[in-house]
């Protein structure tokens, strides 16, 4: 599916304007950066796509489709293929890390078998495995991290956006998950990583977008971290 | 199928996880059906007795004292339907009573030298509304010279009847206006303690009615559960406490009947069930599509 | 000071912040208040009634002829406490009420050679447990030859008074706890849907005592304002429900002393302030100090 | 107040052992960078000087008093002396940044006005001033994470407990935050920061103590980041 963001402006009250004429097309199966200081609109630019936040003016399309359009029980089975990492990892705190994977499964309403089979395996990549059955509470910072994107990847969503994936883990752990995520899209999954992390992007190098107070300020394939993207 | 299973499990989580939450709902819930039984049988059992006073009316009808006026009037009469009994005293029998309240002094009612007193008719009615048509139809027989009834009593009751039939439905409306709004404010309290997840579980692709079931579940069954609860204890404690009511006041016409209480009991969980169903949804779905409206 | 202000404010925060809720709470604890005065004020009334009607109770006492009998039994038994007035019946009204009684036939009574009726003193009691100990004296004085009274009628007043006595304790124990009940399961899980904010103010250096206190506070007030209007919905329209009550049912003795509706006011308010506050206290510090207990 | 870890081993059920026999001195005054890959018991480590956690064996001492020995009231008052930036933010989602920061103020009775000057002025300083009246869930990431930071160190506290406190901030953003941790140090306050920035650590160079699997591997004065604290 294709994200095509058109001529978006994005007020919050009262008169914080968190994206100013955002035009960005997204094809599927593509793998892109999005950069920029703190408070440059990337994590609402995910959210226009999750339609968590819908445009002052100026439309959203995925697959062809306006997000506005929507009704209700139509942005539940849209979100089903988007996984979503979120910044502030939004776990289940009710639920064990076992059952915050198995949940989003059951949702969408898996076979039991392949349930635990898929969730089992996912936890053991992730170096959960001896961690399943506490809850989010109980993990460290860098693990909740995981949860977070094994629940996103789980489902192997047509989307994946990833909001600061990395920011609590150690490098070693950083680079595991760049190459897990690489191998999603490698399997044809639009892939969406924000993040400040400089390494990761000048490591594996891909389509990089640049923020700057809401609006786009450079739109490179293979680029790099420039030191002005955080600045 | 899955899908069932997990709501199935979330609402007993949502039951169990705060066991002390859910315990304290349910006492509360059975304590409001528990009043609300109670009024229903103080109501029921005011009722009763009522008509069991109204069954003690009595009209008393002297007729003249040609042949068998007495026979007929009584006849007639016992053909309606409102009455319960008729009775004849004869005015030899009415004699006797009159001797009996003069004492010692009675030898005086030797000297009358023909019976004076008339012979009546004593009607027992069904109930207090029935005397004025009784009464009617009494003085409208040429037979009948005069009647005597407690005309006031009969028509007291009668309000009184009518009053409690009007009140049985006020306390009625307020228990479960008091119950519905206790499920209500819980389950509303319980989304709103859950916002979080809720908004996460939206978020992450469940639609509104997976995210909103269990709470209804959940609602439904503590407030079925309450109802269940306190029918229970009333159906169980209602022959001991009529029995000991019955012992001290053997003069008041108490209900006995079983089947009675048990019709309340399956009503009240049955009525439990609705209530919690419409007011979990109503707690519920407000939330939810607040939830899925965007920034 | 300023810690003293900011906790009236979070208790303000607490009941404007989710305005529906809190008024949901507070209408639950309106209606429960409410149902709560409703039945003192039903159980204050039927004892009100009971006691009009024993105040109609009388023991007629049949004297002997000789001389002024009549008068020094009607002296003695006037002093006693428990006896609200005394009438004389002479024997010349004993028998116009027989003459009035036959009727026509009354006639007979003329052949009468002397008049043979007693003199009686109807005797007025103010209460039903009186009559035992009025009935004991009175037969204990030689100018009395018998008396007549409605016993059993006595005997069943006074049991059902005892037995209203009772059951209004009982329907105001249980009116309490489910008063307090809701209550603390309204903080309770108000506490239980803010646990995330009480942690960490606790983290970042609140004492235990400044977390709980705007719950507490929240509690009180909601209970306590609860009670408050219940009082003034019931203080407002007592006047008026009893004033139809009365025009429909005039024979009844309905209490219409509003100081006694006021002091009931008073005391629900007093009552709804204390629960609130003991039940907000038992919900929020256990929480809070588990939330104190490290891992 | 000294910082004392003495023989600390703490294993959470049913048997994840997060730290194994710590010991550590931390003197007023010190400034100590905390390393270590993710899961090697940073995060603990700092709530055992909150006493969020209890040692399984061993005993924490600061400033001479066994932190187990306190009452209720006592910790309270304990930890108003203990500045802490949460991993997670930990911010009271029902007050606006302004609210956030004044709240912790008056918990410990301080006069109004001084309240409100300090407020706006530390506003200013984190860039947050514009955002005053948002609540922390409209923030954004890097913004929530300086709100963390101006609450923790606004009451100057004697020791000031940071957990990651750079992992949503862009690099410019990082390095203002660092000095302003620095310039609190100076003034006395003993600072620990739990970090798997290698940037931070190499540019202000302190005392660095490196985690691994619940033990510490080095302590050094002046220390660098070595490839090895994070792998
Ligand atoms: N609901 C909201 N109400 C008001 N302002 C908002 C809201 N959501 C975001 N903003 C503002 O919009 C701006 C952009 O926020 P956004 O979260 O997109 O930044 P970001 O690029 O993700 O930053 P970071 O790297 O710190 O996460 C911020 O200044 C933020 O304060
Ligand atoms: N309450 C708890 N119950 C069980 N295990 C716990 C609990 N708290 C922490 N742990 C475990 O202890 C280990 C150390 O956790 P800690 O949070 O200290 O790591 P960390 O060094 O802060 O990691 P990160 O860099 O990811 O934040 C982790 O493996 C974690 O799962
Ligand atoms: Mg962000
Ligand atoms: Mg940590």
């Amino acid at each position: 599916m294709e994200i095509k963001i058109e001529n978006v402006i994005k007020q919050f009250p009262p008169d914080i304007l968190a994206l100013r004429n955002i035009n960005i097309t997204i094809p599927q199966g593509d793998f892109v950066y999005l950069v920029g200081p703190t408070g440059s609109g990337k994590t609402t630019l995910m959210r226009l796509i999750t339609r968590e936040v819908v445009p002052t003016k100026g439309r959203v399309l995925v697959g062809g489709t306006d997000l506005r359009k929507l009704g209700m029980t139509d942005i539940a089975y849209y979100r089903r293929e988007i996984g979503v990492v979120f910044q502030d990892f939004r776990l289940l705190s009710h639920l064990t890390a076992y059952e915050n994977l198995t949940f989003v499964q059951e949702a969408i309403g898996m076979p039991k078998d392949l349930i635990e089979e898929r969730t089992n395996e996912i936890l053991d990549k992730m170096g959960l495995w001896r961690r399943r059955f506490l809850y989010p509470e109980q993990l460290s910072g860098g693990e909740q991290q995981r949860l977070a994107i094994a629940r996103a990847t789980i489902n192997c969503p047509s989307i994946l956006l990833a909001d600061e994936p990395t920011g609590n883990l150690d490098l070693q752990t950083a680079e595991a998950i760049m190459k897990i995520l690489l191998s999603i899209n490698a399997m044809g999954t639009t892939v969406v990583v924000a993040t400040h992390n400089q390494y990761i992007v000048d490591e594996f190098r891909q389509r990089v977008i640049s923020l700057r107070g809401g609006r786009v300020v450079r739109d490179e394939r293979k680029g790099r971290f420039e030191i002005n993207d955080d600045f | 199928m899955t899908t069932f299973s997990y709501v199935l499990r979330d609402a007993f989580r949502l039951v169990t996880r705060n066991i002390t939450l859910s315990f304290l709902t349910l006492v509360t819930t059975v304590a409001v059906f528990f009043l609300m039984s109670c009024s229903i049988l103080f109501v029921m059992n005011t009722k009763h007795i009522v008509a069991g006073i109204e069954n003690n009316l009595v009209i008393t009808a002297y007729v003249n004292k040609k042949g068998t006026a007495a026979e007929v009037v009584a006849d007639k009469i016992g053909k309606l339907d409102c009455v319960d009994s008729v009775r004849i005293v004869t005015p030899d029998k009415a004699l006797e009573i009159l001797r009996a309240r003069l004492g010692n002094q009675a030898d005086v009612l030797t000297l009358l030298d023909d019976n004076p007193l008339p012979p009546s008719v004593e009607i027992k009615l069904k109930n207090a509304s029935a005397v004025s048509v009784v009464a009617r139809e009494l003085l409208s027989m040429e037979e009948v010279e005069d009647i005597v009834y407690a005309g006031e009593l009969a028509k007291r009751l009668e309000i009184i009847s009518r009053f409690i039939s009007k009140f049985s439905f006020g306390v009625l409306a307020i228990a479960l206006a008091v119950g519905a709004l206790v499920v209500f404010n819980t389950i509303r309290i319980g989304v709103y303690a859950r916002r979080e997840e809720i908004e996460i579980m939206l978020l992450i692709g469940a639609t509104p009615g997976f995210v909103a079931f269990p709470f209804v579940l959940h609602g439904s069954i503590i407030s079925a559960l309450g109802a269940l609860l306190a029918g229970a204890s009333v159906f169980l404690s209602y022959d001991r406490v009529v029995g000991a009511l019955k012992a001290s006041m053997p003069f008041l016409n108490f209900m006995t009947d079983r089947a009675v209480v048990m019709d309340l009991w399956l009503l009240l969980v049955g009525g439990g069930l609705t209530v919690g169903w419409i007011c979990s949804w109503l707690a519920v779905s407000k939330f939810v599509r607040q939830a899925m409206r965007p920034h």
